[in-house]
């Protein structure tokens, strides 16, 4: 048993953990952070397969550069979108946010 | 059950220590009160992780990870803090079906995981990683990846350039 | 002559043809509307009868028959296998129209009771071209359902009748209107549904068929023909007989039985057999009476028909074994019904279930398994469509002049509206089974059928013919008996255009019941086919 | 000689349909014209019978069958016909004769109605249909006209649609003869399927069922087929514990309790027991039932009719009581005995009947205890009704001694317990007959109407006179030293039963019934409430009838009202109910679905993560089992 496992279940539970934030918390920012942690539990996983997989390739961790790369964006289009929405609604909690109904 | 069959390593004993830190980076990060607190617990996460991407011999990785994340999100979260009225403190309106449920179903969801990676049975690597893997992934960027590599660069400058337009305060109309 | 004109399409499409042209008319006023409805509502009728006059028993109506393919879909073939000897696979849609004994009866039926209905919608109020539209829309649907020889054909028929009605119960209806239509959209939607499955199983297996090989290798088709289904059915090389692991084709006893209590569910909905007759007694008391007209008369028949030509022709087997839970459905329906009607204070409700009551006599009649009840039951359908349209249409007219159609607020009518209420006797006599009128031949051949079988049963039954002559005298002395009250003096007795209808139809259920042989020559090798497989059957 | 006239016997039926067709049509139009058109028509059908029953007399005893098919199913077919026999002749004639008599009698009595054309359909049409049951060649057939006659018993009864007392009586009528009939249609059917080659005719019953070529039915089936064809015979013949509608079918006209309650329908019973004797004969148990059940109903009926103050009423239940009669009659194996009772009690009843509408017609009321003295004012009708209450009583030589004499030596011959029970109610029948005669027609007027009483008209004495001739003569058909009725309707002398004991008995029981009726309400010696105050409860019991309508109305009426009112409930809650709780159930998915639509992309989350378990459960799960 190499130490892949406990690599996989580190990333599991920071997955689940930064989902259950996702899900739960009121602060838009914090759950704009916690999709972060998500995919930074993502970004182990797949460094964890570059070295440990059945084949060891770079592979894995030039993927894992790409999300990085992503996630910057989507925190700088994230964050932006939240100014937006404060500006016009002094909130950002995101129980406040239910334009999808309307 | 739990036997992991463990090796007392460095590699574990580093590892160990990481995991810790990343776990309760998180876990301090979605029980504390105030905004400020969970970003920065958040980017101690972040840290801790940069470590165990070392501990994988990827330091590239653990560098763009400490200068990306740690530096520039967290960074750029805090200034959304700033910018948005934060009442510094989760309100006490809970929301406890919501809650439990989404506990329950995260608590699942890693019980799968779990007995998936428990009941998976993962082969030894054929072979090692090339020592030099900076170089090496400079060279796979810039031959193999080059076209992603410059297709996530103009999403970078599209993404820049769209918070830019949107955070900016439009003009009042007469 | 009359071999050559498809006459058969133009009975079923005439009316369609109708509702088109209307669209095309002014409908300010009633007058046009109306004429348009009552021609292209006769000439099926008059199509009818000559069909009547020219049909020949032993031919089985084969000289009407019409047939060619309406659609013809490739299958893809990859999906069946890398069978390099298989050319194609097609689903096949027919467009076949055909008559016999036993809907050749229900065709008449559909037209005097549509043309009667039609003349009684003078008690419409509003919207005369919609009205009429639809009411012709729905004569196709009836029409096409009874006609309709193929099984996809058959429910978009039977679909057909659905929307129009919802329509004519929802617009022209009382002030529950919009809920009856929805019950009655919903109940008769799920009917459906079971039987588009069980249509389904059947044209996935006993619709199977290899035909002849061409060029390219051998050519499949699956199709819902129901002559097709009937050959294959009693052909032992059919795929669905042949047990063989890997043939999906095969139709098993577990697939006949799925397929049997589904369409028993969506006819039994339909017919309406307890516990799913709810639905019924809202339309009964919220729609129109002309509609109920139809619906009591001739949609209800829909149901038995569609048994007897699925269930009874299609499973015999499981039929023959579930007989008795059939009579015994039947059983309570009669005495449920009866017993229910004798407590209402609505006459429309004791109507309501006096068709449950009588529809039970139809079940009994099927569940005999013999000619004699089956010819019964479906007797019991043509005599219980007219007499229940010829007491809606009572209904209406005593509606229009007192309104109401509570027991206690009406009474001592014969006075005031003598020839309605001898109208209403006689049709209450006829429901109550009297000798003479055509509602004691279906009843008696349906028992004498049955009783061949299951005795005890029967003799239970019979007894809802007493309660019959409870509910239906408490009910018609009510209204037409006793002491009139003062409010009813003075009213008008049954115009021409109503009295009309009403006298024919009292006329064809005197002629029925006093000449039976009218209608059960036509029937008379209708079942052969049927009760041939049977006895091979319980041979073999 | 040929038979002439038999082939022609449709017409007999024939022409009162055409009365009632033409009077149906242009009834209104017509009005009076339309009742003598009927008349007309019936006068016909008699002139018709008398010539067919005279030329069978005159030798020609072939029995005529002809008919056609009327129902044809698969290889079974169900043939119409007509029969013409002796019995059929002499039912002719009994008929048609009263039918007659009662139109001529209703041009009187129905004159001042408004709907007097209406009235004529349907004796006209119950004149039909009666002769169409006499004649019928088979069982369905018969049934059919049993049913029709039931119906213009309905209408007639229920006449007079205005009076709440009409209509209930009406609905009676049919509802409770009704439960008769079911028992001959289950009858009709067992016959089907149990007779070789389904055949239902008469002729073939009489073959299959004779003692010769027996065991082709086995004894339990017959016996349960005879004891149906007698509940059908009970329903319509008022016997108990069927009796219950004929007393209140005296709601309706007069003419028309004489015609059928009296003279021909309700004897249609009989008629249908004779028909199928042979059924009968097969089984002793289906005869002893006849033969307890008639003799009950005799005497039962006898002691109700002494306490009744209606007159009407009093000759009701005198009819359930010689009906009975008749069924003891047809239970001790006599069939002429019947026959000939059921001729005789058709002249002498329908007399009675038609005597008591011309009182009522003169004095407008229908109780006895208001009436009196009549007999000075109404000189015909009181001889007539004389007449016949002697001959119902049983006094010799008038008709009915001799028939009901025939049924007692019958009786006497058989099982002479019955014997006893029929010399009682012979007694009763004689007292209250005479309680009935003596009250209306001697004493004091007691009614303001009773003073005022005129004789009816000449239409309506008329047939008053002839039934009285017949009354007295019709007994000399078959006298115990002439068994000529009986040889002629049977074809077989049978064993004489004459007895001089049962002469004697029923002489001496006539003669005293008649006498303490007359020592109660003539002479006085008597005091008439010297039975009501010694005895209140059996007076009371008789004047309500033994409470027979309050048990059936405690015992089905009631408990179907109940039923009713429960499945009313159990349909509007338990099935429409699961019908709305399934349409609720829906309603409640959907409403918590929207719920659930709160716009908050973290609840949709919440759902989506909930849904991925699930499904990874679902999917991953399916190894475990």
């Amino acid at each position: 048993m190499s130490m892949l496992a406990s690599y996989l279940t580190l990333a599991a539970v920071l997955f689940c953990i930064g989902f259950y934030g996702v899900l739960t918390k009121r602060n838009a920012i914090i759950v704009l952070l916690s999709i972060e942690l998500m995919l930074n539990a993502v970004n182990l996983n797949l460094v964890a397969f570059s070295k440990y997989g059945v084949n060891p390739a770079l592979t894995g961790q030039i993927f894992s550069l790409f999300t990085m790369t992503v996630a910057a964006a989507e925190a700088a289009v994230g964050i932006a979108v939240l100014i937006v929405l404060y500006r016009s609604k002094a909130t950002v909690n995101a129980d406040e946010f239910d334009e999808l109904r309307r | 059950m739990l036997n992991f069959n463990i090796d007392f390593t460095g590699e574990f004993f580093a590892f160990f220590l990481l995991s810790v830190c990343a776990i309760v980076g998180a876990v301090l990060a979605i029980n504390f009160a105030k905004v400020v607190h969970m970003a920065l617990s958040l980017a101690f996460t972040f840290v801790s992780l940069a470590g165990l991407f070392i501990l994988l011999q990827a330091e590239f990785v653990a560098f763009v990870q400490v200068l990306l994340y740690v530096g520039a999100v967290t960074i750029l979260m805090i200034f959304g803090i700033m910018m948005t009225k934060h009442q510094d403190e989760e309100k006490a309106r809970s929301r406890p079906l919501l809650e439990t449920l989404a506990a329950i179903g995260c608590l699942c969801l890693f019980g799968i995981l779990f007995y998936a990676i428990r009941a998976a049975s993962f082969p030894l690597p054929a072979a090692k990683l090339p020592d030099n893997n900076t170089l090496e992934i400079g060279k796979l960027l810039y031959s193999a990846y080059a076209i992603p590599f410059e297709l996530v660069s103009v999403l970078l400058t599209v993404a820049f350039i769209g918070a830019v337009a949107l955070a900016k305060r439009e003009e009042e109309k007469p | 002559m009359l071999k050559d004109i498809p006459v058969l399409s133009l009975i079923a499409l005439i009316p369609l043809a109708g509702a088109v042209l209307l669209l095309f008319l002014p409908g300010r006023r009633s007058t046009w509307p109306r004429g348009v409805a009552l021609a292209f509502t006769a000439i099926p009728l008059i199509l009818s009868a000559w069909l009547f006059a020219g049909y020949e028993p032993i031919l089985g109506g084969k000289a009407f028959a019409e047939h060619f393919t309406w659609l013809s879909i490739p299958l893809n073939a990859e999906a069946w296998g890398p069978d390099a000897a298989v050319a194609s696979y097609r689903l096949v849609f027919d467009y076949r129209l055909g008559i016999d004994g036993i809907s050749l009866p229900l065709v008449l039926l559909t037209g005097v009771v549509s043309l009667m209905a039609a003349i009684a919608s003078v008690h419409i109020r509003k919207r005369w071209k919609t009205y009429y539209a639809l009411f012709l829309l729905l004569q196709t649907g009836m029409y096409g359902v009874f006609l309709a020889r193929d099984l996809t054909l058959f429910f978009i028929f039977f679909e057909l009748t659905l929307i129009p009605m919802f329509f004519l119960i929802g617009i022209w209806g009382y002030f529950g209107r919009e809920k009856a239509a929805n019950r009655f959209l919903l109940y008769n939607g799920l009917g459906s549904a079971f039987m588009l499955f069980a249509f389904l199983i059947l044209i996935a297996t006993l619709g199977f068929s290899a035909e002849a090989a061409t060029a390219g290798g051998n050519a499949f088709s699956f199709t819902g023909d129901y002559e097709v289904l009937l050959a294959h059915l009693s052909d032992p090389n059919a795929p669905a007989n042949i047990a063989q692991p890997g043939n999906a084709m095969y139709l098993s006893d577990s697939l006949k039985w799925t397929a049997f209590v589904l369409l028993l569910i969506a006819f039994g909905i339909k017919l309406p057999i307890f516990p799913f007759h709810t639905w019924m007694l809202k339309v009964h008391t919220e729609a129109p009476p002309s509609v109920v007209m139809i619906h009591s008369g001739i949609l209800l028949k829909m149901g038995v028909y569609g048994l007897i030509r699925f269930g009874a022709f299609l499973l015999p087997e499981q039929l023959d074994a579930w007989a008795p839970v059939l009579a015994t459905l039947g059983v309570i329906n009669i005495l449920y019904g009866a017993v229910l009607a004798c407590a209402q204070k609505e006459f429309k409700l004791v109507l309501a279930y006096s068709s449950i009551s009588h529809m039970g006599i139809v079940l009994l009649g099927i569940a005999s398994l013999n000619e004699i009840g089956l010819q019964g039951a479906i007797y019991q359908a043509v005599s219980h469509g007219l007499i229940s349209a010829l007491l809606f249409l009572v209904v209406g007219t005593l509606y229009e002049r007192t309104g109401t159609t509570k027991l206690d607020e009406l009474g001592g009518l014969a006075r005031s509206v003598p020839f309605t209420a001898g109208i209403l006797l006689t049709a209450g006599l006829a429901s109550l089974g009297l000798p003479g009128l055509s509602g004691f031949v279906g009843e008696f051949l349906a028992f004498l059928g049955l009783f061949g079988s299951m005795k005890a049963l029967t003799a239970v039954g019979a007894l809802g013919v007493l309660l019959a002559a409870v509910y239906v005298l408490r009910s018609v002395l009510g209204i037409t008996f006793g002491p009139m009250p003062e409010r009813f003096i003075g009213m008008k007795d049954a115009r021409f255009v109503e009295a009309l209808p009403m006298v024919a139809l009292a006329a064809v259920i005197l002629v029925l019941g006093v000449y039976p042989s009218l209608l059960t020559d036509l029937m008379q090798h209708g079942f052969d086919g049927l009760l041939k497989q049977l006895s091979t059957k319980a041979g073999g | 000689m040929a038979t002439v006239f038999s082939p022609y016997a449709w017409l007999v039926p024939a022409f009162p349909f055409v009365a009632f067709a033409v009077l149906t049509a242009f009834g209104r139009s017509l009005s009076r014209t339309g009742a003598w058109l009927a008349t007309a028509g019936t006068f016909l059908s008699l002139v018709l019978s008398l010539v067919i029953a005279i030329e069978r007399m005159t030798g020609a005893a072939e029995d005529y069958r002809g008919g056609y098919e009327w129902l044809r199913i698969g290889d079974f077919s169900l043939p119409f016909g007509f029969e013409v026999t002796n019995l059929a002749a002499l039912m002719l004639v009994v008929v048609t004769l009263v039918a007659f008599l009662v139109n001529l009698y209703s041009l009187g009595y129905m004159k001042g109605d408004d709907r007097i054309s209406v009235f004529f359909a349907y004796v006209s049409l119950f004149t039909f249909s009666m002769l169409g049951l006499v004649l019928a060649d088979n069982l369905l057939l018969l049934y059919i006209f049993w049913e029709l006659v039931g119906v213009c018993s309905f209408l007639l009864v229920g006449f007079w649609y205005q009076k709440p007392e009409a209509k209930a009586a009406a609905k009676k009528a049919f509802i409770v003869t009704r439960i008769g009939d079911i028992g001959l249609l289950i009858a009709i059917l067992l016959l089907f399927w149990y007779m070789p080659d389904h055949a239902l005719d008469f002729v073939s019953l009489h073959n299959v069922f004779d003692p010769q070529n027996g065991g082709t039915i086995s004894l339990g089936i017959t016996t349960l087929i005879a004891l149906l064809i007698f509940l059908g015979a009970a329903g319509k013949s008022g016997q108990f514990p069927l009796h219950v509608w004929l007393p209140d079918a005296m709601e309706g006209p007069t003419p028309i309790s004489a015609l059928i309650h009296a003279a021909t329908m309700v004897a249609a019973g009989v008629f249908l027991v004779v028909r199928t004797f042979d059924v009968f004969e097969a089984s002793q148990a289906a005869m002893d039932t006849v033969a307890i059940i008639g003799a009950f109903t005799a005497i039962f009926a006898a002691t109700i009719g002494l306490a009744q103050n209606d007159i009407k009423r009093v000759l009701a239940y005198s009819t359930v009581s010689q009906l009975g009669y008749m069924m003891l009659a047809l239970g001790v194996g006599s069939v002429p005995g019947a026959m000939f009772h059921l001729f005789t009690h058709a002249f002498f009843k329908a007399l009675l009947f038609l005597g008591a509408g011309s009182v009522i017609h003169a004095v407008h009321t229908q109780d006895i205890r208001e009436m009196g003295g009549l007999g000075r004012r109404m000189k015909i009708t009181a001889w007539t009704f004389g007449i016949g209450a002697l001959s119902l009583s049983g006094i010799p030589p008038l008709a009915g001694f001799w028939s009901k004499d025939a049924i007692l030596a019958a009786a006497l011959a058989d099982r002479p317990w019955l014997f006893v029970v029929g010399a009682i109610a012979a007694f009763f029948t004689a007292l209250y007959m005479s309680r009935l005669f003596f009250l209306v027609f001697f004493g004091k007027p007691r009614g303001e109407h009773g003073a005022q009483a005129k004789e009816s008209p000449g239409v309506m004495t008329f047939p008053l006179l002839v039934l009285a001739a017949l009354a007295v003569v019709a007994g000399f058909a078959n006298t115990p030293w002439n068994g000529w009725l009986g040889q002629w309707l049977t074809g077989n002398a049978e064993a004489d039963h004459a007895s001089a004991l049962a002469i004697v008995v029923s002489v001496a029981v006539g003669l005293l019934g008649f006498y303490i009726g007359w020592l109660v309400y003539v002479k006085g010696a008597v005091r008439r409430d010297v039975l009501s105050s010694r005895l209140p409860g059996v007076v009371r019991l008789l004047e309500r009838k033994y409470y027979i309508d309050e048990l059936y109305a405690w015992l089905f009426v009631r408990p179907l009202r109940a039923l009713g009112d429960a499945l009313t409930a159990f349909d509007t809650h338990v099935v429409d109910g699961a019908v709305r709780l399934v349409g609720a159930a829906a309603n409640g998915i959907g409403k918590l679905n929207t719920r659930l639509q709160n716009g908050q992309l973290q609840t949709y989350g919440l759902a989506g993560l909930l849904a991925l378990v699930v499904l990874v459960v679902a999917i991953a799960g399916r190894r475990f089992w």
